[in-house]
């Protein structure tokens, strides 16, 4: 079982803010994957991987990393703070 | 060193009137605070979406490497989140060091690290309903000098 | 802009708050405080000399530059003069602008210019008696990058 | 008659913060030389010029810069506020 956050207008496209999964997903890349294939509005939110940023248990990280052991991935757009 | 993520406003009078003081090897203090701008005159507010949790931690480290790296005596960061008026404080950061080069570059650091990599959203909420503000390649840019 | 030379403290805080406030167009608030600072462990005291008159007109020159140059909203320097204790707060310079980077820069051109073109001299009191202090050639190199 | 003001080191070598003299020269390194003459805490204070700044009427100048109209002259070290 995983957590799946999402933040920003990842989190309205999708419609909600987190999820909980259950995943075989070797990766990041295969987590979205298996994202996209569930609804358009997934399909919609994870159109463009260049547009997004992922955090894994709370730290910046790529969409080629394992997922093993990982309790907390987060999907969200570049930052814009300060 | 102190680091808050809060809704509620603060007051960097009151936020810098005791910060880098009492110690005899502190000769500069720098701050930066940062307000909600209306660059198109038909803005209603800014509303800041974050990552709680996350948000502490992602500071904190930087926050961290800012003080090892420029040897600071203190660091200061407050950043709010949430609904913000026109003309409302967004955030600080504040340095303190022992001379003006160190405090300058390290609140300049920690103001790049904080526009891209610290889990904040902003949202502008205009007369035509509300837009996600995009990330610039030129906040991008700025943190390759570090 | 305000401009003042000045013997008495100043409240940091208090000359903060309402700065670059009431704007829509300020977006960064830079401000820079200078601290007597005791490297030796034996200082009793850091006397100010200052050259009246000119001292205004030079600063006054120095921020209007800045204003100019960056487009700032509103600038503030603030100098003291005569004896201070370690600890105490020498001056201040605060900028607003519409982005960080001018607000930043606007500042440090400003801090390069007072230390070395506005006509203050420093004296330090120890147990030895007292001694003026030394320009640094690190201070006239960094005005050459504006 | 020009008003010729000391600061610092220069005030504390000459001893004063500040005279009106009569003076002919027509540059202030001419100005320089005639204080010299007079007597040894002034040779003292100007041994070095390249150790010394002057300002014309509050405005930074330059050795060689005439003295025709200039109301004031101030000699002082290299500055350190800030």
């Amino acid at each position: 079982m995983i957590d799946v956050l999402y933040f920003a207008w990842v989190r309205e496209r999708i419609g909600l803010p987190r999820e909980t999964l259950e995943t075989q997903a070797a990766t990041v890349a295969d987590l979205v994957t298996e994202l996209k294939a569930r609804e358009p509005r997934y399909e919609a939110a994870f159109a463009d991987l260049s547009a997004l940023r992922v955090a894994l248990d709370q730290e910046l990280s790529e969409f080629d990393a394992p997922l093993k052991g990982v309790r907390e991935v987060a999907f969200f757009p570049p930052m814009t703070g300060g | 060193m102190k680091i808050s993520v809060q809704a509620a406003p603060f007051d960097l009078g009151a936020e810098l009137s005791e910060f880098g003081t009492g110690r005899a090897d502190v000769g500069a203090v720098v701050s930066f605070t940062g307000i909600v701008r209306d660059d198109s005159g038909q803005m209603h507010a800014l509303e800041l979406e974050h990552y709680p949790g996350m948000t502490e931690a992602a500071i904190t480290r930087i926050a961290q490497e800012a003080v090892e790296r420029w040897d600071l005596a203190d660091a200061l960061v407050i950043h709010r989140h949430g609904r913000l008026a026109i003309g409302e404080t967004i955030m600080m950061v504040a340095t303190a060091a022992r001379h003006r080069a160190a405090a300058f570059e390290a609140a300049e650091f920690l103001m790049d690290y904080l526009k891209s990599r610290a889990p904040f959203w902003k949202k502008e909420h205009g007369p035509g309903g509300t837009s996600w503000v995009e990330a610039k390649d030129t906040d991008e840019a700025a943190l390759k000098r570090w």
